[in-house]
């Protein structure tokens, strides 16, 4: 058993944000995804208030050890969400955390505060690598705009808050520091890494419907280690690390550096069951470095 | 019926040559298999280290026939991940998760069923008239390439260079059934500019049709949204609410 | 012929700083080195005031689809480099810039001035990628910074002033507006990513000696492809694309986002004559389209 | 003699297996070659995709024979990279840059050159006692990796586990040379641990000593800095200034 933020988990394995559609995984593979279900808790997809359609295609990239996506956030806004879906996900038996974003620290708080309302739900993470409708950047990218946004959305549940950072910044210790500071519970990365792809023989065209794209996979991971060790030495909050994670000398590595959890992404996408994989995986290191 | 979850490890269990295209027999004891229908396959070894670095993540590969615990294939090499499937040999390893998506519906009895297919979009269409029936045509770009009409029973043919049946476009023999026949109904698939000539004839003469997409794919299962297409109702995953789609839905 | 801030150059194929050693290449390869130089213009690894041994060993990692180097700047110092070095260089039938990093605008502009003097140095490429003394972040990270910096080097020197911006900020284009503001003649993007990776078995010790890492290759490329398109989107002095290329298609693309010329670094590494081969096919790509 | 610019490809023309290693002979017409030199080698095809979607960078590897138009190398399977090189079959292709480094400096006429060579560690001391002689003495963890000592004449062995020759370490072997031999030299190549033990034994007894050394390498010519060890003037690239140095310099 593990314990995060005042939950029970039974392994140190999530799956990592917007990587696995439980309804869609039930659909294809039936009752086995429930009873095999292969992470110690669901991070649903992002929910936003409205509702989304997302980009439009192509909207996926094969790069060099690695992938881009500009999915664009579809979802069926949080109303839907909470009527329809959540019903769906609390027939698993993991914990449930609900990723919410919005353009603006009002939009976050009418997430949070619908969201608090759900005993369904044992924690918020939110997604604060959204560009803020004012400057264009990541709100997340700037420590005082975490600390604005936690500000307004700390008071407003007494469930766990997860801040999910933006890799796209100068100092992302300096950006969890700050929502340490704000009240956050725990503190998840890295997010994609803003990246691009032109078409093929496209003179120059973007390939993706969305323009530029987040790069994920093998390809980020010495990246996310690096992020994820400078904020572990940093806040004594718990750190949820990821990116790049696709076996469970993967997912060692970054409990070592001071995660918490690890999240996988884009393995699952290669593996249904990776999170299946990795966690026994991972459990064979360790037994094996301790003995 | 659903899919076994998780990626299973199989190994190629027949290769050969057809026209320029390989089939590759995987084993997959009692896999229950609808025309149409697809696999995520991915070489266990050398997946990776081909063009840019690339594969990494498993192809969409539709089935052309399933049968005595063997899944076929039929491949074209035009990159890193159907290069690497091309050359692989007898005993090779693949991982793979399947069959995935939603086939083609059968066709009504008062129906004739014409199945338009072109290229490499051909295995759904050869899997649909051994199950089912139909009339076929094919298109290929070549001679070489069109034999691979040898997957069907009595097919009609088109080559774009006229090496081979109808110099032209498959849509001309199309064109042909479409004015003589009323109660007919159309399974198509093949590359996009030909599904968008067979949707625009089938609308005109108002014949229902059943067109099989493709679409970048990354998990093949419905994880990663990246698959879409626009419908009426929005954007849909070709992967779990596809790859066969009524045309009429189609915008 | 390629016009670069007044330099005619062959083409449009240049070295990454740090990544072509001439001295020790030509001890190796001899006088066809000389004779089929790779490269356009040569770049000088990055020189300081004060010598620098550089990081303790080990220096390098190798990633997915890339590789991280933890080298650390190691270089004779300016004196020596004029000294001993320009000489050398300038034996190569193409035009030298010699690329400096000071750790604060006194040590640059130090560095700048006594460059200057020099008539066999085309253009200045200013490393700013380095830690500011007193903030420790990147001074290339901040806008402010950099204008900061330009105000103090611009006088100095009417030689062309390439700044070569970092990657680990939040909006670069932001920077080389700053940089173009404050009077670069061009900018050069991207440098590499801040990345880390652990000792086998180490138990979560660094295995770097500089304990993190500069991540390089063709695993950056996406990203690369996504700075550069919004950097030359943003300023209209040239910009030189660099960041996992590896082939004439990849340098092709660097120049369809806008690029006035692409360097190559890493991929020297694999093949010591890859800017030839890169040259050579980015000629043929082009012929291609065109036809 | 300068090393010819740039990456060649060339073939692999003969393929062995010698105790557990691959020993691999790739076609380099005229090569000069001295001991202890090495070359940059990458298969041209699926160079990547391995453990950790590796390798990417060419695997710098020590020459074990050069003649007839052909360059020997030995290969352990130790990662990706090696895995990948030791998989390679006859008239697959690899990319190579070479020779590269500095190799031994022959012994003076009045010293015996002890060659003292550490599992995979041993074909530049292969190569030296073929083109100046010396006496071998190598090391192995096990019979079966000590058969690669059929590549010396009438080498000395030591296994860690006793299964071949004297058990413990080849170091006790060049102990006992070490006492009674005055007018000896001492040439040296294996893992860190073997060359520091060398390191002070040689030091104690005043005997000269050069030892080829490894390093992580990116690019095998000095552009990188990435291989230096410290010496008594500071780090150095092994690439360029060794792989062999006198013993005296290292720290
Ligand atoms: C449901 C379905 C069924 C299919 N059935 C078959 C089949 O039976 N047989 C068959 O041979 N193929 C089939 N395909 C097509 C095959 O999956 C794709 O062509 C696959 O992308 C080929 O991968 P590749 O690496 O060989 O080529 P890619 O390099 O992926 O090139 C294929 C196309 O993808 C695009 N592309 C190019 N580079 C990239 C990149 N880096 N990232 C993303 N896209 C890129 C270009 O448009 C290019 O023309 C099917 C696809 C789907 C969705
Ligand atoms: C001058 C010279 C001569 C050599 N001669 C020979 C020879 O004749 N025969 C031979 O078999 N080998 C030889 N080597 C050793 C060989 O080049 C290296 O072992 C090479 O790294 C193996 O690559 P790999 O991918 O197989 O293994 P790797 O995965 O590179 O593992 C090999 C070692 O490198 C380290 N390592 C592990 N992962 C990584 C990583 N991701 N990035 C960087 N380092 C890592 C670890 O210490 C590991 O033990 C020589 C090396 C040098 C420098
Ligand atoms: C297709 C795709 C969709 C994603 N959607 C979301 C999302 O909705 N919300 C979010 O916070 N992160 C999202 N992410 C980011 C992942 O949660 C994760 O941070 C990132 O992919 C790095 O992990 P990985 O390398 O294991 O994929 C998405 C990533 C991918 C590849
Ligand atoms: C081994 C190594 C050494 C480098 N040294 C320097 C340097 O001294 N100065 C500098 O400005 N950039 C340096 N760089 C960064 C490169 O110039 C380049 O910006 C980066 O590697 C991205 O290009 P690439 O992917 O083609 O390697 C170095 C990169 C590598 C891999
Ligand atoms: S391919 Fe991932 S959702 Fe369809
Ligand atoms: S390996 Fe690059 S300098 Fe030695």
């Amino acid at each position: 058993m593990i314990e995060f933020c005042g939950i029970e988990l039974e392994h140190q394995v999530i799956n990592a944000s917007g990587c696995f559609d439980v309804l869609a995984a039930r659909q294809v593979f039936g009752e086995a995804l429930v009873e095999r279900f292969p992470f110690a808790a669901y991070v649903s997809k992002t929910v936003t208030l409205a509702p989304r359609a997302g980009n439009p295609p192509p909207r996926l990239w094969e790069s060099a050890g690695g992938m881009l996506n500009s999915i664009g956030l579809p979802n069926p806004g949080i109303d839907a969400y909470l009527e329809h879906h959540l019903g769906e996900y609390s027939k698993l038996a993991v914990p449930l955390i609900t990723n919410v974003m919005g353009s603006s620290e009002g939009e976050f708080a009418a997430l949070v505060e619908r969201v608090d309302e759900r005993a369904e739900v044992a924690a918020i993470e939110l997604n604060v690598s959204c560009p803020n409708v004012a400057t264009g950047l990541d709100i997340g990218a700037d420590p005082r705009g975490l600390a604005d946004l936690l500000r307004v959305v700390r008071p407003l549940t007494r469930k766990p808050l997860i801040v999910k950072l933006t890799p796209n910044t100068v100092d992302v210790a300096a950006c969890a520091a700050a929502a340490e500071t704000g009240g956050a519970d725990a503190v998840s990365l890295i997010n994609t890494l803003r990246a691009m792809a032109l078409a093929p023989r496209g003179g120059g065209r973007p390939w993706l419907g969305g323009r530029t794209g987040g790069l994920s996979g093998p390809a980020i991971r010495a990246v996310a280690l690096a992020q994820v060790a400078s904020v572990a030495a940093r806040v004594a909050i718990p750190v949820v690390g990821m990116g790049g994670v696709s076996s469970g000398a993967d997912a060692a590595e970054l409990l070592e550096v001071g995660a918490r959890l690890v999240a996988v992404g884009s393995e699952s996408f290669r593996d249904p069951a990776a999170g299946s994989r990795i966690t026994a995986e991972l459990t064979a290191h360790f037994a094996e470095s301790a003995a | 019926m659903t899919t076994p979850f998780g990626r299973r490890i199989a190994a190629v269990l027949s290769r050969r040559l057809v026209g320029r295209y390989v089939v590759l027999g995987i084993g997959d004891p009692d896999a229950a298999v609808e025309p149409g229908q697809f696999y995520m396959l991915a070489a266990v070894a050398g997946w990776g280290g081909g063009g840019d670095q690339r594969p990494y993540l498993p192809r969409a590969v539709s089935v052309l026939y399933a049968r005595h615990g063997e899944v076929g294939f039929l491949l074209e090499d035009v990159g890193p991940g159907t290069h690497r499937l091309c050359e692989l040999q007898l005993g090779e390893e693949v991982y793979l998760v399947g069959p995935l998506g939603q086939g083609f519906t059968p066709p009504q009895a008062d129906r004739e069923a014409i199945l338009v297919g072109g290229g490499v979009g051909i295995p759904p269409l050869a899997m649909f008239q051994e199950r089912w029936g139909g009339r076929a045509v094919v298109g290929f770009r070549s001679a070489q390439h069109a034999d691979a009409a040898s997957l069907f029973r009595d097919p009609a043919i088109a080559t774009d260079d006229g090496s081979a049946g109808h110099q032209g476009h498959v849509t001309d023999l199309l064109d042909s059934l479409l004015e003589d026949g009323e109660d007919i109904a159309v399974f198509a698939c093949g590359p996009p500019a030909m599904l968008q000539a067979v949707q625009s004839r089938v609308a005109r003469h108002h014949v229902p049709a059943q067109l099989a997409l493709e679409a970048p794919m990354a998990c093949g299962f419905g994880a990663c949204f990246g698959c879409v297409v626009e419908t009426v109702s929005g954007y849909k995953r070709v992967c779990v609410d596809g790859p066969v789609f009524d045309a009429a839905v189609l915008v």
